[in-house]
């Protein structure tokens, strides 16, 4: 009993540590919310504004700037940590690895993945994405930007120390996954078939990814300090 | 035999695709017999070196 | 006298180069043990390979009589390690720096706000870290020292950029400690005044 | 078996009977499938392309398996020798998957009028060059050799469970668009006379493959136990 809520009081603590960290710098959310609203809004810049083209491009559209966007801010998960030694105390702490881990991970999803919801929103009149589709957009984009915090972190574990491009090289083909399903969901939505399916699969991804891929960052970790 | 040897070379006009291929695989396989041979040379010279001096 | 960490002919080595080889000593509860060397004589990567972060090559390592391998989560909980980078952050201001730290458990607010004044950082509280100076962001660390007791301290270069008051400073919170029966291992490039055990590095490279 | 000297003098034992029968196989099974093989009825003699294409198309992937295994022998009992075996390997599997691109687009222009379709195989083998590519660049940029392994181990293994998923999500990214006018999987059933070249071009790649990564191998054994006394000794014997 004791030990489960020191756990928590743990992950808590990592937890607010991080948001109170990157609300210090309004760069550090707000730039990935910026850059993806950017990157939206080149696509009709070079493709052309017409509306029926657009919004068959947009799924597309969407997820290539998330994906983008959420990698611009995995570096920060672990090497500034690393670099001010705060993370040797953190793994010197004697509390579970898997916790910090976690807590982490969760910390850049609500920093980078949950703005990222709301300016998909905005991305939907940009794109001028039919109204039916909101929903399925949300639903996927939560469950992806998840996966790509977990995937962010484990890339970034393996590169802790070294450039940020790296750890992009590493984690973007193993993301492919992660865009296919997003776009076949809106894709499917948009023509008004069963995309619950993709959504379940991609659920299934996030049910695995998170012990999986947790597990792998910490194995990372440790790799990057013995 | 020499028009055997023509037809192997031009397959109907087709045999630059299939020569090309060859050719690219022969060059990737060389390369990589290559640089083991040369960083073992290069080990064995180092080597050399610091027992000569 | 009960001898906390003891260390029986290590080794460490790191990607072929030999950095010490057969390092035996002791740190006993309320004592000292100071690692003199050079610089790249290895002081750093003993305290790190004592603490598991560097791999050691040789050698037995233990903790209150137990294979620190077996003994590995109490061991760091008794711990506190202070490196060469002092893990502030300093967009963080002087009281969130300590409030994040992992010692900050179930701490109150005002043993903070208390060790806080022990080292003469009372009036900087809001003042955030990067407008700090070298030497007080040396003091803002000292304060973590102070804000729980730990069994043993593994610092790496305690007196180093510090005036000589801040040095007096740092001597003085040693003593104390060790009366409250915290031990000591830190480094240092040259023999301090603190009373303590002292070991020469560069003899084992 | 797995220490390294012992495996390296084994290896420079086999290697001058080795790597020339495997040069051999390779050469006969070439021969066979370029110059003797009938040529195909529909496609007429480009389909030879396949006696290089499928085999090193076949070992691009079993390599990435192989890197696996061998990965997670690396990170369980921390064997050495398979984290040699992972630095060795990868960027022969980069090797043999580039071929099977290049190969696969020379054969697509004439047949498909493209040199690049967005199929779900070529696709898939793609994203395999771009992880074996995130491979090397991940144990390149570690100094620390043995490290290095652990980190490229860690991440063929996170990376061959993941393959699958991959493929599979290639497959309905396929189908979402629309069907492809080519088909490279229904290729025409294969005579027995093309099967049989192609049986031994598929050897000849894998005894190339392990020829080639035991020279690899020698060199990484090598520069890693250059301080030790065995090495010193097989140099200076040698030189």
């Amino acid at each position: 009993m004791n030990n489960t809520s020191t756990l928590f009081s743990w992950f808590r603590l990592i937890l607010k540590r991080d948001l109170a960290l990157s609300f210090k710098k309004i760069a550090t959310f707000l730039i990935p919310l910026v850059f993806f609203l950017i990157v939206i809004s080149l696509f009709p810049l070079a493709l052309g504004t017409e509306n029926s083209f657009l919004s068959s491009l947009s799924p597309g559209v969407i997820w290539v700037a998330a994906l983008l966007a959420s990698l611009l801010a995995v570096e920060s998960i672990f090497n500034e940590d690393f670099r001010d030694g705060t993370l040797d105390h953190f793994l010197l702490s004697g509390e579970p690895i898997f916790i910090l881990v976690f807590a982490k991970v969760f910390a850049h999803w609500l920093v980078t993945g949950v703005p990222l919801l709301l300016a998909s929103l905005i991305s939907t009149f940009f794109l001028f994405l039919p109204e039916g589709v909101v929903l399925p957009l949300l639903i996927s984009l939560l469950i992806g930007t998840l996966l790509l915090s977990l995937l962010g972190a484990l890339g970034s574990a393996l590169t802790i120390g070294k450039t940020a491009i790296l750890s992009a090289v590493i984690v973007l083909p193993l993301s492919i996954p992660i865009l296919i399903l997003g776009v076949a969901i809106i894709t499917s939505a948009i023509n008004n078939q069963d995309y619950l399916s993709y959504l379940y699969f991609l659920g299934a991804m996030l049910a695995v990814g998170i012990p999986g891929l947790c597990l792998a960052t910490v194995e990372a970790i440790s790799i990057n300090y013995d | 035999m020499l028009e055997f040897i023509r037809d192997l070379f031009l397959m109907d006009g087709q045999g630059k695709y299939v020569w090309f291929v060859l050719l690219i695989f022969f060059i990737v396989i060389c390369f990589n017999y290559y640089l083991p041979y040369r960083a073992i040379r290069k080990i064995k010279e180092e080597n050399s070196q610091h027992t000569g001096e | 006298m009960t001898n906390l960490l003891k260390i029986e002919n290590l080794t460490c080595q790191r990607s072929n180069n030999l950095i010490f080889s057969n390092l035996s000593f002791e740190v006993e509860k309320g004592n000292n043990v100071e690692i003199i060397g050079s610089n790249g004589s290895g002081k750093t990567s003993l305290l790190r390979c004592i603490l598991g972060l560097v791999e050691k090559k040789e050698g037995k390592i233990s903790w209150k009589n137990q294979p620190v391998e077996e003994s590995r989560h109490s061991f760091l909980k008794s711990c506190l390690y202070q490196g060469h980078e002092l893990a502030l952050k300093p967009s963080f201001s002087v009281l969130e720096n300590l409030t994040y730290s992992h010692l900050s458990f179930g701490l109150k607010e005002d043993k903070i706000l208390f060790t806080l004044k022990e080292v003469g950082l009372n009036d900087f509280i809001k003042r955030t870290a990067s407008d700090l100076s070298t030497g007080q962001l040396k003091r803002l660390a000292l304060a973590r020292w102070l804000m729980c007791d730990q069994e043993l301290y593994l610092i790496d270069e305690p007196f180093s950029s510090l005036d000589e008051e801040g040095v007096r400073l740092v001597l003085r919170i040693i003593k104390e400690l060790n009366s409250r029966g915290c031990s000591f291992l830190f480094t240092s490039h040259r023999s301090t005044e603190a009373d303590s055990t002292k070991i020469h590095l560069d003899h084992y490279s | 078996m797995g220490s390294p000297p012992f495996f390296f003098k084994w290896a420079s034992r086999l290697l001058p009977w080795f790597s020339p029968i495997s040069f051999s196989i390779l050469i006969i099974g070439l021969i066979w499938g370029v110059g003797f093989a009938p040529s195909d009825y529909k496609q007429g003699d480009v389909y030879r392309i396949i006696f290089v294409h499928v085999p090193s198309a076949i070992l691009g992937q079993s390599i990435y398996l192989m890197m696996a295994i061998f990965g997670s022998i690396c990170l369980i009992w921390r064997a050495k020798l398979a984290g040699m075996f992972l630095r060795s390997a990868a960027p022969l599997g980069a090797s043999f998957t580039l071929i099977a691109l290049i190969s696969g687009a020379v054969w697509g222009k004439p047949t498909w009028g493209t040199w690049w379709v967005w199929d779900a195989r070529l696709t898939s083998t793609l994203i395999l060059f771009f992880l074996y590519v995130g491979i090397i660049g991940l144990y390149s940029s570690i100094d620390n050799k043995q490290k290095g392994d652990r980190a490229a181990s860690l991440i063929s293994v996170v990376g061959v469970i993941i393959v699958p998923i991959i493929k599979k999500s290639v497959d309905w990214w396929q189908t979402l668009h629309q069907p492809s006018t080519f088909s490279i999987t229904s290729s025409p059933s294969m005579t027995s006379d093309m099967y049989f070249p192609l049986l031994i071009c598929v050897i000849g790649f894998y005894f190339i493959f392990v020829s080639l990564l035991c020279n690899r191998l020698r060199v990484e054994i090598l520069t890693r136990e250059r301080n030790t006394t065995w090495v010193k000794e097989y140099l200076n014997n040698k030189v």
